[in-house]
């Protein structure tokens, strides 16, 4: 299959057309490491796609990534681990703009590959005793106690991946891989940005880490490129 | 002997990550929090052997790159750019919080707000101001083999951070093995507090002052070897 | 025209097995059981774009290699050697069922011993035998968006196997959506059976005879294609 | 590092003797492949580590693999999801001589992970109205029934890579792969046998699938080799 003739390429534009008000997406990254830069931007830039749940480990930064999506007045709800670094999330959250509900980032993690493998939930000691197990159901296991947790999916995930070949098959760049995986198996629609599209077969089988089977479609990350080890909008520099 | 208001801040939190260095033996794989416990690995040896495992996807960290080798694609936990040591792995965060989880980090490093007497921990966040951050710390807490505290003795107004009970929301219900300030090191064994070292430039009745909870003294209290 | 009784059994399984390749359309990925399922890949053109998933850790199953390119390292969940196909993926047990469970398997195609006129499923074990494999048989009757049954329409001794009440140990709470043997393709809908195509060779009456269950006739009942 | 200076290499014997009467053991593998075939025949030849509980996902094949130690009678209890093929297993268990648990392979599969993973149980579908749930816990989420299953660990596993770096990092062959990854989180102590042991930095971080923080030591598969694409006994072919 050559590249032109990939099925599961669409413009960022037709991917954020998909994306409804009120609607519940995942999004890979951590800070703004192994984020969906592109298709973030158009998300900033479009109007019927508002009142969002996001869940994300953070909300990029202040500014960029996920960040931007604050300041566009995107974002009802974050669902996620850290916010304290982005001082429009704090302000946000202090004004009443933003919901948030904080999870321990291992319990996230685990939550939403919990969601893409059918795991209904699961027990973790992560949290056994704090405010964030407030509400939560505990019970013993050979003495110890645990919590649980429910399995997390939304109806759209948009994740960063380094690569991908013209089937949908992913790789991914050193830390930037992070929640991208486990996010790529837990929603009904998975659109991936990415750097470069290469052919089907180009890709080591032992060295994909997301198979084709859970992507829908791609993205070409074309608003951003790599300078001095920094993702920055092209032509801005 | 230098007074500790003379003692610069960066002086003292180099002076809590040297000493910690110390106790993270060859071969162990560690996990450094944010803050002092990112100092750290500028009082370890290359040849170490110790692992430095961070919580957003990397095993064998190494040190900081030159500016020209910077890749944003390759971060610590802190979002620091990183580079990768040898024998270095990268993985997605459920397979780092299932490292962290199943019990496979030796030793967690990390700062804290509140220690209490039987070394119960807060170092996520103050009642009354915003709780909107816990990262991996509640994590760790849970699960790491053994649990380090690098913080300084009291705050800036010396108000003592170990103290009898808690009044910060605490991260888990683990103990801290090992509480490394600048003025003293103790250690937790079962539900105590030992000072087994006391700074040369500290003194017993400073460590009480600036101690809100009961501990016992070693019999064979050392001087903390800051060098 | 062939009577049942003169068919031989490959020629049988190989009927079953090219109907059921009709059924598998581009883009979807397959898993295959062991028995006629496994025969299904012959039916399948090169350029098919199904993708059949072996739940031993393999996305993109190609055809049996020749003897000198055989790497027992690489094997269908039958347990024999296979190829990588393009854009193929290799991984984990875990994240096979991850996959699997997650419900991320288009089509399940598998043999069974028994099927109820409810579309329930029997084909792990047989009462009064030993239970000794279940294998990923319940992983998929539980978790596949789709699940084609291929089976002969009854036993070596004209038992039917389609029948109002299972006696076999059930495979799940799951049921078939289609059923395709040598006589017959069913359709499941709403907990009926309807049956939708009829093999040359055979009659209303022969299947009926053959059926130990309640079936409506399709209005628009076809004749099977099996070439 | 050099090869030769791998703190963590041992001889099988030496691994084999770390085994004790009565312990309790996963071993990878699926069929015979991916399998620690020298480990294996070195349990069948030795004495003190007999009453063996088995979690596999088989008992190897008829005389291969697992299979010597169901001739060698080390084998009390053997848990795993497939057992039919090999013919001495169920002769054994007719006899009374062999204790049987059969476990869905993708809940033993997850059962495993989980018991590396610091999981104490989770809740799938697979098996629910089965005969295979028959003591187990139901619970209902969103309108389903799911299964409560308990993560799984064991004293020991042993598990086959293909190469190990130095410091003990693990890469795969293929579909040999199988279920060694979880096996090498889950037991207290993990020996792997391999074909080839590398220098560390020779395995790209990326392809790296057990990190040696699982691998507390390394055996090389001294007995066996690949002829024509098989695992044949070294001076038997």
């Amino acid at each position: 299959m050559k590249i032109g003739d990939c099925a599961k390429r669409i413009s960022a534009q037709d991917a954020v057309n998909m994306i409804q008000n009120g609607d519940r997406l995942l999004v890979g990254g951590f800070g703004i490491c192994g984020t969906p830069f592109t298709l973030i931007d158009v998300i900033a830039e479009s109007d019927h796609a508002r009142e969002l749940t996001i869940i994300s480990n953070n909300l990029g930064e202040t500014g960029k990534g996920l960040g931007k999506l604050l300041i566009s007045k995107h974002i009802k709800k974050a669902i996620g681990s850290y916010f304290t670094t982005n001082r429009d999330a704090v302000k946000a959250w202090n004004k009443g703009e933003l919901e948030i509900e904080l999870i321990p980032q291992g319990t996230l993690a685990e939550a939403i590959r919990a969601g893409g493998a059918g795991i209904a939930g699961f027990y973790t000691k992560t949290g056994v005793g704090t405010k964030l197990a407030e509400g939560k159901e505990e019970r013993e296991f050979d003495g110890e106690t645990y919590l649980f947790i429910r399995g997390i999916r939304a109806k759209i995930a948009l994740i960063k991946a380094d690569k991908a070949d013209t089937m949908g098959n992913l790789v991914y760049a050193k830390t930037a891989r992070n929640f991208n995986p486990m996010m790529a198996t837990a929603a009904d629609l998975v659109i991936a940005e990415v750097d470069d599209i290469v052919e089907a077969g180009m890709l080591d089988p032992e060295q994909i880490v997301t198979p084709h089977v859970y992507v829908d479609y791609i993205v070409q990350n074309d608003r951003y490129e790599k300078m001095g080890g920094e993702y920055v909008e092209r032509g801005k520099h | 002997m230098l007074s500790a208001a003379n003692i610069d801040p960066s002086f003292i939190k180099n002076r809590i990550a040297k000493r910690v260095a110390k106790e993270l033996h060859a071969g162990s794989v560690v996990n450094l929090g944010i803050g002092i416990p990112s100092l750290i690995p500028n009082f370890l040896d290359s040849k170490s052997q110790v692992y430095l495992q961070s919580e957003n996807g990397l095993l064998g960290m190494g040190p900081t790159p030159p500016k020209e080798q910077i890749d944003m694609d390759l971060i610590s936990a802190s979002k620091q750019p990183v580079t990768l040591g040898i024998g270095s792995s990268v993985f997605s965060s459920a397979d780092s919080f299932a490292m962290i989880r199943g019990g496979h980090i030796d030793i967690a490093v990390m700062g804290a707000l509140q220690i209490s007497e039987k070394g119960e921990i807060a170092n996520w966040s103050v009642p009354g101001k915003d709780i909107l951050g816990v990262g991996g710390a509640m994590d760790l807490v849970a699960s790491a083999q053994k649990i380090i505290i690098a913080m300084t003795h009291a705050t800036k107004d010396h108000v003592p951070k170990i103290i009898q009970r808690l009044t910060y929301p605490m991260s888990g219900i683990r103990t801290a093995d090992v509480i490394v300030t600048d003025k003293a090191v103790f250690k937790i064994k079962n539900d105590s507090f030992i000072l087994e070292e006391m700074a040369a430039d500290s003194s017993l009745d400073e460590i009480k002052r600036l101690t809100d909870a009961h501990f016992t003294v070693s019999k064979n209290l050392q001087t903390m070897l800051i060098d």
